[in-house]
């Protein structure tokens, strides 16, 4: 606790909330102060340093009251019925906290990367906006406020998404997002319904108390799962999120990526471990193969991307994945009455949720130096950055190591936590569960793996090696601020990988009160390490693996360099005897995934290579197609985009009609109504 | 108000009268000519006009002989002989256009007649039974005007079938005890107003496109690509 | 206290040095079994004292992270290495890093080899990094579920824990039948051995840990190779920890059990290397695309041991 | 005007004045002051209804304030001052451009009042007779004002909309008389049977079947106006073929005009134990609605048509959230109708201004306008996103309501919500995927700057999106007690 207890002390109670709401009213007076400057260049600075504040004080108010007892409120606005409820509780707390870090980087960076923007007034209004409608989701008290929030939030990245408008691909992005996101807000809508009642019972508050017959749980699971689900980008639900997330400028993509999918697990979490009241045993299940599939799906197909910001959308639908496993369990684990196995798995998704948002902004971050520097994303194109950019190039790796689940590093320490929640799941008596959970343990471990193949290709292709294009030869090194966010971020999952136990207890505020139970306090134990159930099952201790890790290179580097030889010399490469200095001879980004796209994509998304050779004499040179195509795409929504555009071709012979025939149609319903009438009893 | 003398007269002769119009709408439908279709048109208005008149003696209700009057002078008279000129203007006298054979159309009109009655049946002892026969007969008009705009293609046909329509509306109004007058005068008003708009789009439409085939104007139906 | 760190220093010195002799002992015997006389078992200690001495010898478009990654991959290896109990179980710092930790730290070891293999921008660099994450990216889950089934056995993912567990006995489980199988075919795999990879050839289409380290020389390679036979030693150690625990020290025993521990340790790596060098010398290498079957069946193997303990937990 | 002669003051000037200023404007041949006279009348009608909530009339025989249609007189009223002061503007344009005469300014101008005398009288009349005449009047001047501009389409539609809206008049008068039969044996013979609040005391002892009969011939008549499925053929065309100012008096008012006549039948009915319900036949006229127009916006090209289809939709929802019923679900359809009446005339207001600058009502020679013209652009996009039912929006929270309440009715009702959710979800992605032709990517040809005035549609769009977030508590009150009121 330490230095966040003492300042919510500071803070006092409650009135973190009020702090939290001044928050969201200055984003908006933010926004509306940007809507105003328009394409001034003042702007910039202005509102990204406002929004940075702003976001730093949402920040502490959100580590304050994940101490403080939770405070409601009633603002007389929002539905008139009932008012709008806001409260703060720990659960809104720790999200606050997510949210508002993601969004103090963002913010910096873009203080320096927004100077490339050419069409600034449509991204800067929304910024802001986009922040506070985060918050709103988070205080909301109520399903309306709540469901504003969501919605608003969904609508102020979509702007920043068709930002720039001239790029038809974008505009198709915002479109297929919006629709989705919008379906996702009316599948949370119904799910408020159900648990609203027909009283109308719309705040929380009321909403957790009213009985339940046992099928309302169920549906609202399922609604929950969906419409938090598309939002978050559980497949098969994604497929907007590889197209919006890169269309948006890059510190936008960061926030959208890190933090709004943190948004939407938020209101997973809040629909169905506090409102749906106790899960029943089989709640687990589709969460846990949801979040299993997801995360396999989602990393492979990040494998096949050529673009460095859809290969971290893709990654992001795979962490995704990862932190409903986590959240499948606890589910599980508490319908199945073992609360402190919950409790684990809770701060796992938890933990990961966290780490996801710090290691996949900073990632965004980077992709915005390298778009910025180089002016593509393309991966084909790049290489060499290395040596151009250094700090980039070193915070990315840190990025690119967290993301792999590398240890000491703090993707590895939440990774870590959801396997030894999975290694608890033999207590789980269902037998469905019993199958699943190893299955979802070996998803989850392939998906790890194949992280780490992604994030290789990313980085080796696009950072090491040689330039593959002039952009990339002539690249630069980023602003100022837009390196100080990303080394802060890369600071920071450096440090949560090395600390995991102070994240740890400080998580136990949020899970204790959804779960029932806590996990054993870290801070007590010994040299910071972790252990999550008992001493005997299983511990961790990130700081002294990363300090043996220092300390062995060290001792290795300083021994060599002293007793034996720190002679270099730079020569051309050997390549076994035949260098080639075209850089094209390099591997590409395709050709690096190439293994794993034969191993694993040729049936699951009809992955085909298509090589035309010239025949010989002919100095054209030799073609490789790739192609492969989305199962969501093929099986779900190629059919409703086809059913949708059947029915409106059906619907539209009615505009084409004859008066005559329009008075056949009135003529048709009114002896159709007389015969109802004739009929009825 | 004294009782009537022959209270089954009053009621067989309105019976009488409505339910010749309901036969004449039965004939306009089997009506494949304009002309012959304007003149039995024109002899709907004089037996609307004769039940109006009827009602107004049965009920009291003086002021029901101005809709009789009204309808026996526009219906009967003015609209008819402006149908013909137009018709003769046009040149369209002869044109048989309908969507449905008349064979069809009968059965479809009997069929309507029956729907009419039978939905009238439930409606309770307690009404009014010369109301509720009178109205049964108004229904039936009603569709039949209805069915008579929907099977024809020529827009003259339509107006006389959207006017008989109007007729079976006066005659429930007028069967209707002690409706006010407000209403009467409304609804001559209003097809008065009808019949003036019908009249200046007709006109453009001839100037236009030289025809009256409702089918035609579709051409022009804006947001057709 | 005074003696587990004792342990855990003997244990650290004691795996660097036996790496190169293991790999010295396979390559001897398999040299034996091809009818060849083969290089001496120390062998691999006079490559190492030569390349670390040699300049090194650093392609121009290199940068920082190529001469980094052989500290790094050593470093990571060593710690890993370090705390997989050989000779006794009580190590002192056992408790910082599960088994869980230790594929995951083989990992990130992994994960920067590759990325130097691509660094200087040769087109074998970038064909080895490929391959390798493919064959890790089913390895890896392979070796998550074999975890799984350990300790779901042992009721603990500390290696300490787990080979006290088995030494005390928990009888012959079809479970760890199959973990023992599908552990040896991931070792083969990660040790970049027949029929998965082949250490001693630099033919462009079979090559696959060769190929990210072939632009390295002298002291980089020194430590890389170190780091290989590190690894080497580390599965056989692993395997015999865990299938084999029979002569550990167990916690807490004095320095008298030691001697025994000790070469209790040696006669399990002799015959991990026999073993390994008789497996090797009997199989052909595989086209790469038979890899993922292989593996396959090892990850198979350890969800099938895995399922089989959450169902029979359940009973 | 007799029975005005009497009355107290502010309803007197709420029907006189429409009705002097349209025999006024009638022989007015100077167009532009013409203009601006509307304006004025407008204004003092729109004055006269606020004073409604002041000084309210007893009940007569003919006239009738109540809680109910106080609200929709003065949001018509509201509507069509703002919308005289667009037409002000979007008139000397179309002057200029030799699209419309003086002559026809005249009618135009003349037929602007008379429409709102008509709709005025309709609301705020007691007896079904008035009401039914009255909304007669507002139907058929509106016919003359789509034919306006003369061309083949534009009389194509006035005579469509002219030819359906007769029938739909001749099926309502049946309907009242039938309503008038119903009560006669009741309340007696003459006026009474025609006025509203005695039947509404009386209607329990009515023939149920007469009942019936009447509520399928107004539900079908006054249906038509309001352009319910399967029944709203007119409305696209007389939309999209007059000018603009009337497109939106027409979504935004004479549609809520013709569904305030059916929302009062549907509440006689609904008070008679014996007549059937009418909340299932609302229910799936408006479901149907909903899907047909929500459909067939994917393939308009026209964006007056796009819209008009819009609010076919959104008549859809109202009259799906009345015929749900209930305290929510009523408020909701309230709600719904006066945030469509003002998103849908903000929106009509922007097209009008981007037809104008693009020359063309052609959705793919209209592309690009948040490039072109920022703020035309902007508006455009925001009353969309608004009516799409987006926050801030006002529509969001009345489709809140409505979706939560129906999923929220007891087993075999909530699974309309199914359809419902289907049917906004396909209406939504039409408008996206049109509105992101029309607001982004490269802008078409047509830069000129917009000459009309802004300030309608601006005001319209800022009510609605602080309606979405803060509705005063007075307003609230009013809406809940009409909500009980419709049952």
């Amino acid at each position: 606790m330490g230095d966040s207890a003492t300042t919510a002390m500071a803070i006092g109670d409650g009135n973190a909330l009020t702090v939290a709401l001044i928050v969201i009213l200055a984003f908006a007076a933010t926004s509306v102060l940007a809507l105003a400057l328009g394409r001034r260049p003042a702007g910039r600075p202005l509102v990204y340093g406002a929004s940075a504040a702003i976001a730093a004080a949402g920040f502490a108010c959100g580590l304050a009251a994940l101490f403080d007892a939770p405070a409601a409120r009633v603002l007389p606005l929002g539905l008139p019925l009932i008012g709008a409820h806001v409260r703060l509780d720990t659960l809104s707390a720790f999200f606050i906290l997510v949210v508002n870090l993601g969004g103090v980087a963002a913010s910096l960076y873009a203080i320096g990367y927004g100077r490339h923007e050419h069409s600034p007034e449509r991204v800067q209004p929304f910024f802001p906006a986009f922040l506070g409608a985060m918050n709103l989701v988070l205080v909301a008290g109520d399903a309306y406020t709540f469901l504003f929030g969501w919605e608003l939030m969904s609508l102020a990245s979509w702007a920043m998404v068709v930002a720039h408008d001239k790029a038809a691909d974008n505009l198709r992005a915002g479109f297929i997002y919006i629709v989705m996101a919008t379906f996702g807000t009316l599948m949370l809508m119904l799910a408020f319904a159900l648990l609203a009642g027909s009283s109308g019972a719309y705040a929380f508050a009321d909403m957790a108390g009213r009985p339940h017959g046992a099928l309302v749980p169920a549906v609202v699971l399922a609604l929950a799962l969906v419409g938090a689900g598309s939002k978050a980008g559980l497949v098969p639900l994604h497929v907007w999120l590889p197209l919006a997330h890169p269309a948006a400028p890059s510190h936008v993509s960061a926030l959208m990526s890190g933090v709004m999918t943190k948004v939407a697990v938020y209101g997973f979490i809040r629909i169905v471990f506090d409102l749906a009241g106790p899960p029943a045993w089989w709640w687990g299940i589709p969460v846990l193969a949801a979040g299993g599939i997801t995360a396999t799906l989602g990393v492979l197909q990040a494998m096949l991307q050529a673009d460095i910001k859809r290969v971290l959308a893709f990654s992001t639908i795979e962490n995704i994945g990862i932190i409903f496993v986590g959240l499948g369990l606890a589910l599980a684990f508490k319908g199945n009455g073992l609360e402190a196995a919950g409790a684990l798995a809770l701060t796992a998704g938890l933990f990961h949720a966290l780490n996801h948002a710090l290691f996949k902004s900073l990632l965004f971050f980077g992709a915005g130096a390298v778009l910025d520097a180089t002016g593509t994303g393309d991966l084909e194109k790049l290489g060499g950055l290395i040596h151009r950019m250094p700090t980039t190039s070193v915070v990315m790796l840190v990025g690119a190591a967290a993301i792999s689940a590398l240890p000491p590093l703090n993707g590895f320490a939440s990774e870590w936590l959801t396997f030894q929640a999975i290694l608890l799941s033999p207590e789980l008596a269902p037998w469905g569960l019993k199958l699943l959970v190893p299955a979802v343990g070996a998803l989850l471990a392939l998906a790890a793996a194949l992280a780490a193949a992604c994030f290789v290709r990313l980085y080796g292709i696009g950072f090491l090696g040689r330039a593959r294009s002039d952009a990339a030869a002539g690249a630069h090194e980023v602003d100022r601020w837009s390196r100080g966010a990303m080394i802060g971020l890369a600071t920071l999952c450096v440090l949560a990988g090395i600390l995991p136990g102070p994240v740890i207890d400080t998580l136990q505020p949020v899970v204790a009160p959804l779960i029932g139970a806590r996990m054993p306090m870290q801070s007590d134990v010994a040299w910071l390490s972790i252990i999550p159930v008992g001493e005997s099952r299983s511990s961790y201790n990130g700081l002294l693996v990363f300090i043996f890790i220092v300390i062995s290179a060290g001792l290795a580097a300083l021994l060599i360099h002293r007793f034996a030889s720190r002679a270099l010399r730079r020569a051309p490469a050997w390549d076994c005897g035949f260098p080639s200095s075209d850089p094209a001879t390099q591997y590409t980004a395709s050709s690096f995934a190439q293994p794993i796209r034969r191993v694993f994509a040729t049936g699951l998304f009809r992955a085909r290579e298509q090589v035309t050779l010239p025949p010989p004499g002919d100095l054209s040179p030799a073609r490789i197609r790739l192609t492969e195509d989305d199962p969501a795409w093929r099986l779900i929504y190629t059919p409703i985009g086809q059913a949708v555009g059947t029915l409106s071709e059906r619907a539209n012979a009615l505009h084409h009609l004859t008066i005559r025939q329009y008075l056949g149609i009135v003529f048709a319903a009114l002896i159709l109504l007389l015969l109802v009438l004739a009929i009825w009893p | 108000m004294p009782q009537p003398i022959f209270p089954h007269l009053v009621f067989d002769v309105a019976h009488l009268l409505a339910g010749a119009m309901v036969l004449i709408s039965l004939m306009m439908l089997y009506q494949g000519r304009l002309n012959a279709l304007i003149k039995v048109f024109a002899l709907q208005a004089v037996a609307l006009a004769a039940s109006v008149a009827w009602q107004a003696q049965a009920q009291h209700a003086p002021h029901l002989y101005v809709t009789a009057v009204i309808a026996i002078a526009f219906k009967g008279v003015v609209i008819p002989v402006a149908l013909h000129r137009m018709v003769a203007r046009l040149g369209i006298h002869r044109q048989v256009e309908t969507a449905l054979a008349t064979g069809p159309t009968m059965l479809a009109g009997i069929g309507l007649v029956a729907l009419a009655l039978v939905v009238m049946l439930p409606v309770t002892a307690t009404s009014d039974p010369l109301a509720r026969e009178d109205l049964a007969f108004a229904l039936s008009v009603v569709l039949l005007g209805l069915l008579m705009m929907v099977t024809r293609r020529n827009a003259v046909s339509q107006i006389i079938g959207f006017m008989s329509l109007e007729n079976g509306l006066i005659l429930a109004a007028a069967g209707a005890r002690g409706m006010p007058l407000v209403v009467e005068i409304s609804v001559a008003f209003s097809v008065l107003i009808a019949f003036i708009v019908i009249g200046v789009f007709l006109f453009r439409i001839r100037e236009r496109f030289d025809t009256v085939d409702v089918d035609a104007l579709d051409r022009f139906r804006g947001g057709r690509a | 206290m005074i003696g587990d760190l004792l342990i855990q220093g003997g244990q650290m010195l004691v795996v660097l040095a036996l790496a190169p002799l293991v790999t010295g002992v396979v390559r001897k015997l398999k040299a034996r079994l091809y009818r060849k006389r083969g290089a001496s078992v120390i062998q691999p200690y006079r490559d190492l004292a030569r390349l670390f001495r040699k300049e090194a010898v650093v392609a121009e478009g290199a940068s920082w992270l190529f001469r980094a990654a052989p500290y790094l991959i050593f470093a990571m290896t060593w710690v890993a290495a370090a705390l997989v109990p050989t000779f006794a179980s009580g190590l002192l710092f056992s408790w910082s890093a599960d088994l869980i930790a230790i594929t995951a730290l083989l990992g990130s070891a992994r994960f920067f080899l590759a990325l130097a293999g691509m660094d200087v921008g040769t087109p074998f660099g970038g064909l080895g990094s490929s391959r390798e994450m493919m064959i890790s990216s089913l390895a890896e889950p392979a070796m998550i579920m074999l975890v799984f089934c350990l300790a779901l056995v042992a009721g603990s993912t500390q290696l300490s824990t787990v080979a006290e567990v088995m030494l005390s006995g928990v009888g012959l489980r079809v479970s760890l039948a199959l973990a023992l199988i599908g552990l040896m075919i991931v070792a083969v795999a990660e040790n970049a051995r027949i029929p998965v990879d082949n250490p001693s050839t630099h033919l462009e289409l079979t090559m696959v840990h060769e190929a990210m380290v072939l632009e390295y020389s002298g002291r980089h390679l020194a430590l890389i190779e170190l780091s290989a036979q590190l690894k080497l030693l580390l599965y056989i150690s692993l395997i015999a920890c865990v299938f084999a625990p029979w002569g550990i020290a167990p916690v807490g025993a004095g320095l008298a059990h030691m001697p025994l521990g000790i070469a209790a340790y040696l006669g399990k790596l002799a015959i991990g290397a026999v073993l390994l060098a008789v497996f090797e010398a009997s199989l052909a290498k595989m086209r790469v695309f038979r890899v993922p079957d292989f593996l396959g069946a090892a990850l198979m193997l350890g969800l099938l041991g895995t399922l089989l303990l959450f169902v029979s937990r359940g009973l | 005007m007799s029975f005005a002669t009497g009355l107290p003051s502010s309803i007197g000037v709420l029907l006189a004045t429409p009705a002097l200023a349209a025999a006024l404007l009638a022989p007015w041949s100077h167009p532009r002051s013409g203009a601006w006279i509307n304006v004025a009348a407008c204004a003092v009608s729109f004055l006269a209804a606020l004073g409604l909530l002041v000084q309210r009339p007893e009940a007569g025989p003919y006239i009738l304030v109540d809680d109910l249609n106080i609200v929709f007189v003065i949001l018509n009223t509201f509507v069509a001052l703002t919308t005289a002061v667009f037409s002000a503007t979007y008139i000397s344009h179309e002057l200029e451009t030799g699209r419309l005469t003086p002559a026809n300014l005249r009618i135009y101008h003349a037929m602007y009042q008379v429409l709102l005398f008509g709709m005025t009288l309709a609301l705020v009349s007691n007896n079904l007779g008035v009401m039914w005449v009255s909304i007669e009047v507002a139907t058929l001047s509106t016919v003359l004002m789509v034919g306006l501009y003369r061309t083949p389409e534009a009389i194509e539609a006035a005579w469509k909309y002219f030819m359906l809206g007769s029938v739909g008049i001749a099926l309502a008068l049946f309907g009242t008389i039938l309503i008038y039969m119903a009560a006669q044996p009741v309340v007696g013979e003459g006026q009474d049977g025609m006025v509203w609040t005695v039947l509404v005391t009386r209607v329990q002892e009515f023939d149920p079947a007469l009942l019936n009969l009447a509520f399928v011939f107004l539900l079908l008549g006054y249906g038509t106006k309001v352009g319910l499925a399967p029944l709203n053929a007119w409305l696209p065309d007389a939309h999209a073929e007059g000018p603009t100012p009337i497109s939106a008096v027409l979504s935004g008012l004479l549609l809520n005009v013709a569904l305030y006549a059916v929302l009062r039948f549907k509440l006689l009915l609904a008070l008679n134990p014996g007549a059937l319900a009418p909340g299932p036949l609302l229910m799936g006229m408006g479901l149907a609605s909903l899907l047909i127009a929500g459909a067939m916006l994917y393939r308009r090209r026209d964006i007056k048509r796009l819209f008009a289809y819009s609010s076919i939709e959104h008549m859809g929802l109202i009259a799906f959230a009345f015929g749900i019923g209930g305290p929510i679900a009523n408020f909701a359809g309230l709600l719904h109708m006066v945030m469509h009446s003002l998103t849908k005339s903000a929106i009509f207001f922007a097209v009008g201004h981007a037809v104008q600058v693009k020359g063309t009502q052609k959705l793919s020679d209209i592309r690009g306008l948040t490039t072109s013209h920022p703020l035309l652009g902007w508006s455009l996009v925001v009353g969309v996103l608004a009516i799409a039912g987006l926050p801030p929006g006002g529509v969001f929270m009345s489709e809140f309501l409505l979706v939560t309440s129906t999923f929220a009715t007891p087993f075999p009702l909530m699974l309309l919500a199914v359809p419902l959710v289907v049917g906004l979800l396909i209406a939504f992605g039409a408008l996206m995927l049109k509105l992101s032709g029309i607001a982004f990517g490269a802008p078409s040809p047509g830069t000129a700057p917009v000459k009309a005035s802004y300030g309608p549609m601006l005001l319209h769009l800022a009510l609605v999106l602080i309606a979405g977030l803060y509705l005063p508590g007075p307003l609230v009150t009013w809406f809940q007690h009409v909500a009980k009121l419709l049952g």
